[in-house]
């Protein structure tokens, strides 16, 4: 079931290249046809799912398990390896599956305007595809990190040929960094691999779930709980969790660490944006929980502090960059970057209000962006400009577009009745509540990040009032005006699904929070035994 | 789980109460352009009107009826979706569609023509289902939805002519410092929710709520929690210094201001404030009042020197939401209610009636195609003579708002004025200040409103415009923006409110809401306080009917006290140079340090691996493949030479025989 | 009697010449002219030579082939630049470059 | 006087020759060929060499050498356009390859005689000196000469005899005139 979710896009990579380019009007419809599979079998996943089942780290309470042997080898002395293809689901994966299979369908239905070599582009997507539905299924850390490092690949060339005018730079810049973050990834990796023996096998093993128990370390193990090594002063479990977490900040990302991301959104064509502030950023916070915190979570309990810092500096430095852009796609980047940011926070915050609140924001956030990258590509696509200051008035020219982007605004800037609301509420109040459990995080970093909702209305709203209101008045004049013609049905069909999921999500949060709450409480019971 | 069958009626008459405005929105949401006649939205809220007056009379003194179904688990807690009625949400439920349906009915009339009508339907009905809904519910998550939504409903109506610059530089100032409450009363929640674990107002504010059980209500996370609802209060009810956005908003139609600015939302903060009344201890009380008196000084004192006929009545309306904070803030929240409920009717009235004179300015200045603003008053005067009806309603409501005998402003502010001074004695000197104060205030606003009058309607017309027009183009509205002016005019009198003109004490609403006083009742005051203000309240506008009316006025009008309060001294210019410039500044600073600190040093850093990788390719190139380079150049060099060799010449062949000879001879001498 | 020395220093001397004349000439019948000069001054070296050898007289007989040698190429050469001035119109060797690469 | 006689053949014929080379005109070159071979001549006399000097004389003068004027003679426009086109290309890059080619053998042969000259006189000179088996001046050479040729080279004599023939008819094959449609 999961493997076919997974590798159904390779087979339409096949498809796509084994058909001759004179068929290359059909490729877009063979990625939509097999993406739509996807959502439907993501859909029966989701009905399917049994939200008592606790996951985190049992295997017996993950759902869809699929486990094989994989490679078994017999290195003499150092051991054996033992890497397996185990694929499952639980509460925090589950959301996140559908959310990608619905930001794909998105992205694709959005490429509908590419022209440029559509069979590498298609083929590209849909390894894409599988490499983003491979890591949030993958439950042995080695297929984690081989879906990991294949997803990059796609994207470097997605963005580095069907990019804009500094796509080599960007391409390459987003490129090295997320590599710098996978090397690290892998080092921890490693060293975990020598700590952790599977107690059934004796052999040593990548399986995240036996990570993620104390006694499966062996009892000098590099990251063992209670052989206590330090490396420079610092405790190795502590060095594990930073490396770990440096690896998927980079992802989110988190401020020091985010440039790459307005570059690469400036840059990327429109379907790769949606891509990449759909699923990628996603990735990050997936991976915080589902690696940094899992694995090591009295770490992560001791960084708390930190990282929920880092999330409120997020929060408000990517509002205060948003507030001053010019060009529409880049506030939108810096805009992700701070809403990203209310994940962290939520999720280092350890209550089941912040986390639920911090996965909800990383699923309101994935269709949310997308439909906000969606809309700026509306306009690029049309005149090639981006500068809001070119535009004014647009109301008047385009008014189904400025309803959309109206409500898309709002529903972004965390207007209740939209899930944004629910996701950005909960944080705070998860995080406000962590000093009453003892995870260590002041109430003072909540009230910071509730200044960024703020900050996320002034941005927002200011770019409604410059672009769409007052009297019309374009930087191309007439000839703009002309080419600036209202949603077409394409469109609206992207748009509208996208919206309506935002606003059901927000009336209807049980729809997440009921097959989530089973594993979050289940995380951060684990993770508050050590307080 | 369902409540007890008998109330299962009202469970769906109250939802049916809050959706038929939200279905009406809907319905023309998906009509779009061709829904103009507004019928949906008016159908709609004469419904919920009819439903809420259903629902009032079962509520009515009557145990609070609460509703509650689980909406989703989070943790260990679960967050229901619940409907809370008690005195205060039935009062609340009529008032809100008794306002909204004279506005509807004007509103037809008023926005007849406009090219947005169908938006202006859709919006209002948006913002009556906010309304209702904020009314009914039993937590403070689902309020806090409704609250946010009914500031969104105000920003669009707000923002309704969006091509003017004005309008929707107003409505993002609206929203904006409506988020800063926003955020107050998100952080209040989040106190709430971390000291006790549940939103749920009737666990949390009842009679044997979890705050009635509470020993020490003093504690400091309390008191913020108070304040910061109240920021959020402050925010939705204009409060000083957030109330900047209520004078710009009446950007909006007019018949909106007299809804959303000046009857309904604008007292949701009130509204607030006495539905989570018990959270508030002695700090956070105090600081309500002392903001409720700033307020009402200030708006009172701005009021004076506007010019705009709308932003007077704004002033005016800041100036006795401020009453009304003092009221929840000496603990008599009754009072505070009832003078909601006085004033909804009375400042509505008073916008409808500036809406039927802006309405008739406006077709003279289409009419003689000449340049000036509508809205101004020194462009009025004498229009008594063309609209008598609209002048008789005006004065009505102002002579309300003054709290003049017989009408309804009377009785609340005399109630909520001597409570005041009841609380104010059992404190000590210093508290006698917030009294005094609100009575000066309620003088002053006797002589504003008589200004307006006077300008508008009395002496003599100060356009030219208005001698020597032959079929005058002012005159009386329409019967469908009269008639519900005349409705709410006679709400305006007493007898709605309380049986005897003279005591709000036998008021059914101060009953009906049983409050109980901190302090003890002073009799003699019933009497002292309402002949000091009637006598000044007739003094008042004798002076502004010499100054105005009779054009005897003494005063410099460009003086700088004069000028200071029509901008409100500043305050906007100091909240743009501040906060707007001082944001805008850190935004760019930030922005900076992302471009040249941040992606700096990784440009630096790249630049540096650049450079060091640059260098290795130098030796690369230069060293190591010059050394091959080298050595392919030299076999091609020599490759070339020996080329040369063969050139078919023969004395080339010769050259080179004999070369390799002498070179062998070499050899074979020097081995 | 004069040392053997003179006689190869002489030799050596036209030897150079006769390579100099080989090398730099832009006439056929010149380079024929240098191959001689060269020969004539093997020839001397056979006579400088065979003066020291009575009983077999090898120098001076070889010395007599080399002339008769030299005269049948001389022979065979002139008729051969003959041929390639009647195909070339030029006996310079510099522009009969066929054999070029 | 002996001495200074072959200084004066020397002379004549290495500058004949040294001139002979330097000189642009063919037909002055070809004459002073002819001073260069009767200077050799002259040479081959102190070798106690008559038979062989008077050969050069009659082969080369009588022979070589009028060949060789009849062919320069046969090409002769060759002489006019030498003398019309040709550059004076003393620096020409050929005539200094030339130039130290030749001065380069001559100072290697010179030097290998310096060395020669002072390791002394091979073994079977200083023996034939020593045995007094050389040709002294007195000496008649020809009868001998013919003793020799048609005893101990005799064999050499007639190949040399069927190559001289070989190569008369081959050179005056290859010089005869084509026919025109061949």
């Amino acid at each position: 079931m999961l493997s076919l979710l997974i590798f159904l896009p390779l087979l339409a990579t096949a498809l796509i290249l084994a058909l001759p380019t004179s068929y290359r009007n059909s490729y877009k419809y063979i990625a939509l046809v097999f993406t739509g599979i996807q959502f439907v079998l993501a859909g029966y996943a989701y009905m399917q799912f049994d939200a008592s089942f606790t996951g985190i780290n049992q295997e017996a309470q993950y759902q869809f398990v699929e486990h094989l042997p994989w490679i078994r080898l017999d290195l003499g002395t150092i051991g054996k390896l033992e890497i397996d293809y185990f694929v499952g689901i639980d509460g925090v994966s589950l959301p996140l599956l559908v959310l990608s299979a619905f930001v794909m369908l998105m992205a694709i239905g959005s490429s509908w305007n590419i022209t440029k070599s559509l069979k590498g582009y298609y083929a590209l997507l849909m390894v894409l595809n599988m490499a983003v539905m491979g890591i949030f299924c993958a439950l042995d850390f080695f297929l984690f990190y081989l879906f990991y490092e294949v997803m990059l690949l796609p994207l470097y060339f997605l963005i580095g040929i069907w990019g804009g005018e500094r796509r080599e730079y960007a391409a390459l810049k987003f490129f090295i960094y997320t590599l710098l973050g996978s090397v690290f990834m892998l080092l921890i990796i490693v060293g975990l691999y020598f700590s952790v023996t599977n107690p059934v096998t004796g052999a040593h093993t990548f399986n995240m779930l036996l990570m993620m128990d104390p006694a499966n370390y062996a009892s000098d193990g590099f990251f063992s709980q209670f052989a206590g090594h330090e490396v420079w002063g610092i405790p190795t479990r502590m060095i594990g969790f930073i490396v770990l977490f440096f690896a998927f900040a980079i992802k989110i990302p988190i401020v020091p660490l985010h440039t790459w991301l307005p570059d690469a959104h400036v840059e990327a064509p429109t379907p790769v944006s949606i891509i990449l502030a759909g699923i990628l950023l996603k990735v990050g916070g997936y991976g915080i929980i589902r690696t940094c915190y899992s694995i090591f979570p009295d770490a992560g309990l001791a960084a708390g502090w930190w990282l929920a810092l880092i999330g409120v500096i997020s929060i408000l430095y990517g509002a205060l960059n948003a507030l001053a852009q010019r060009d529409l796609k880049r506030m939108i980047a810096y805009s992700s970057v701070s809403h990203m940011g209310f994940v962290l926070l939520g999720i280092s915050s350890m209550t089941a209000e912040g986390v639920a609140g911090g996965v909800f924001q990383m699923i309101s956030h994935g269709f949310l962006s997308a439909a906000l990258f969606f809309l700026v590509g509306v306009i690029y696509d049309r005149v090639h400009d981006r500068d809001i200051y070119h535009y004014r008035g647009l109301a008047q020219l385009m008014p189904k577009y400025t309803g959309y982007v109206a409500i898309t605004f709002f529903a972004s800037l965390g207007l209740p009745g939209f899930s944004a609301f629910i996701g950005e509420a909960f944080v705070i109040i998860g995080t406000f509540n962590a000093e009453s459990v003892g995870t260590g995080i002041p109430r003072w970093m909540a009230i910071m990040g509730s200044i960024g909702i703020l900050l996320s209305a002034a941005y927002l709203l200011w770019t409604l009032q410059r672009m769409f209101f007052g009297e019309t008045r374009l930087y191309g004049g007439e000839a703009w005006s002309a080419k600036l013609v209202d949603l077409t049905a394409r469109e609206q069909l992207i748009l509208f699904p996208s919206l309506a999921l935002a606003l059901i999500l927000g009336i209807c949060p049980f729809l997440v929070f009921d097959n989530l709450n089973a594993s979050v409480i289940n995380l951060v019971a684990m993770v508050r035994q050590y307080i | 789980m369902l409540a007890a069958t008998p109330h299962n009626t009202l469970l769906y008459a109250v939802i049916a109460t809050v959706c038929l405005p939200l279905l009406a929105f809907i319905y023309q949401a998906v009509k779009g352009r061709s829904a103009q006649t507004g019928i949906p939205s008016i159908t709609a809220i004469i419904g919920s009107l009819l439903l809420a007056s259903y629902i009032a009379v079962q509520v009515w003194n009557q145990p609070p009826i609460h509703f509650q179904y689980s909406w989703f688990t989070l943790g260990e807690n679960t967050f229901y979706i619940g409907i809370l009625l008690n005195n205060l949400t039935a009062l609340m439920l009529v008032l809100v569609p008794l306002i909204a349906v004279p506005v509807h009915i004007y509103s037809t009339a008023y926005m007849q023509g406009d090219a947005g009508i169908h938006r202006y339907w859709m919006y209002l009905s948006l913002f009556c289902f906010a309304m209702l809904g904020l009314l009914v519910v039993d937590n403070l998550l689902l309020m806090y939805i409704f609250w946010e939504l009914v500031g969104f409903a105000s920003y669009l109506l707000i923002g309704f002519w969006y091509t003017r610059e004005s309008a929707v530089q107003a409505n993002k100032k609206a929203f904006l410092i409506n988020r800063i409450g926003d955020l107050g009363f998100l952080i209040g929640i989040a106190i709430i929710f971390s000291e006790f674990g549940t939103l749920d107002l009737h666990a949390l504010f009842s009679e044997n709520g979890l705050l009635s059980q509470m020993d020490n209500l003093s504690s400091t996370w309390l008191t913020a929690a108070g304040i910061a609802f109240f920021i959020g209060a402050m925010a939705k009810s204009a409060q000083f210094p957030l109330h900047v956005w209520l004078p710009d908003a009446m950007e909006g139609p007019t018949a909106v201001s007299s809804l959303i600015h000046a009857a309904t939302m604008v007292a949701a903060g009130v509204f607030l404030l006495a539905r989570i009344f018990p959270l508030f201890n002695e700090h956070a009380l105090l600081v309500i009042s002392i903001v409720g008196t700033l307020t009402a000084c200030t708006a009172a004192c701005f009021a004076l020197a506007q010019y705009d006929i709308k932003k007077i009545l704004a002033y005016s309306t800041i100036s006795q939401l401020g009453y009304m904070m003092v009221g929840v803030g000496i603990g008599a929240y009754d009072t505070a209610i009832f003078h909601l409920l006085t004033h909804a009717f009375f400042k509505c009235l008073l916008f409808l009636a500036a809406g039927a004179v802006i309405h008739e300015m406006q077709h003279l200045k289409q009419h003689v195609q000449g340049d000036f603003d509508p809205q101004d008053l020194r462009n009025m005067g004498g229009l008594k003579r063309w609209m008598p009806k609209t002048a008789i309603l005006m004065g009505l409501a102002s002579l309300a708002l003054a709290g003049f005998p017989l009408t309804s402003g009377f009785l609340s502010k005399d109630a909520l004025i001597i409570s005041t001074f009841e609380w104010a004695s059992e404190r000590g000197l210093v508290y006698q200040l917030i009294p005094a104060l609100l009575i000066l205030v309620s003088i002053l606003t006797a002589f504003y409103s008589a200004r307006l009058i006077f300008k508008a309607f009395f002496g003599e017309p100060r356009l030219p415009y208005f001698h020597g027009v032959e079929k005058h183009p002012v005159h009386e509205p329409g019967a469908s923006m009269l008639w519900p002016m005349v409705f709410l005019g006679i709400c305006c009198l007493f007898p709605l409110f309380s049986l005897n003109p003279f005591s709000s004490s036998h008021s059914w609403i101060l009953s009906g809401l049983a409050v109980p006083h901190s302090f003890a009742a002073i009799h003699a005051l019933h009497l002292l306080i309402p002949s000091m203000l009637v006598t000044g309240t007739v003094l008042s506008i004798t002076l502004a009917w010499k100054w105005y009316a009779q054009d005897k006025y003494p005063l410099n009008a460009q003086s700088a006290l004069m000028l200071a309060a029509e901008k409100q001294f500043y305050i906007n210019e100091f909240n743009q140079r501040i906060w707007v410039n001082g944001i805008l500044g850190i935004a760019k600073g930030a922005y900076w340090l992302d471009r040249h600190i941040v992606d700096g040093l990784v440009q630096l850093f790249a630049g540096c691996v650049q450079y060091i990788s640059k260098v290795s390719s130098w030796v690369d190139t230069h060293i190591v493949d010059g050394l091959v380079n080298g050595l392919a150049a030299l076999t091609y060099w020599l490759g070339n030479i020996f080329r040369q060799a063969q050139n078919g010449k023969i004395q080339s062949y010769f050259l080179a025989a004999f070369f390799t000879l002498f070179m062998g001879l070499l050899y074979l001498i020097f081995s | 009697m004069i040392s053997i020395t003179h006689f190869l220093i002489v030799s050596a001397c036209i030897f150079s010449l006769g390579i100099y004349a080989i090398l730099a000439k832009r006439n056929a019948i010149m380079i024929l002219v240098g191959i001689e000069l060269i020969i004539n001054a093997a020839i001397l070296n056979f006579v400088a030579f065979g003066r020291y050898d009575k009983i077999h007289y090898g120098g001076q007989v070889f010395a007599l082939f080399a002339m008769v040698l030299a005269a049948a190429a001389v022979a065979v050469g002139l008729a051969i630049i003959l041929n390639v001035y009647r195909h070339y119109r030029t006996i310079n060797p510099d522009q009969i470059t066929d054999l070029k690469d | 006087m002996e001495l200074f006689l072959f200084y004066a053949f020397a002379v004549l014929a290495i500058g004949s020759a040294l001139l002979l080379v330097s000189l642009r005109n063919t037909a002055r070159s070809l004459f002073l060929f002819f001073i260069t071979l009767f200077g050799m001549a002259g040479l081959f006399l102190f070798a106690f060499a008559d038979f062989v000097a008077i050969t050069q004389i009659m082969v080369y003068v009588g022979g070589v050498l009028i060949l060789m004027i009849f062919a320069f003679m046969l090409s002769n426009k060759e002489l006019l356009q030498d003398l019309q086109h040709g550059k004076n290309s003393l620096m020409a890059f050929t005539r200094w390859q030339a130039v130290f080619v030749s001065v380069g053998f001559l100072v290697v042969l010179t030097y290998a005689l310096w060395q020669w000259d002072s390791e002394g006189l091979p073994l079977w000179m200083q023996q034939n000196i020593q045995d007094g088996n050389i040709i002294q001046a007195t000496d008649n050479n020809i009868p001998q000469l013919g003793i020799k040729f048609m005893t101990e080279y005799v064999l050499a004599f007639e190949v040399i005899s069927i190559f001289l023939l070989m190569a008369l008819i081959g050179a005056s094959h290859i010089a005869r005139k084509e026919p025109e449609n061949d």
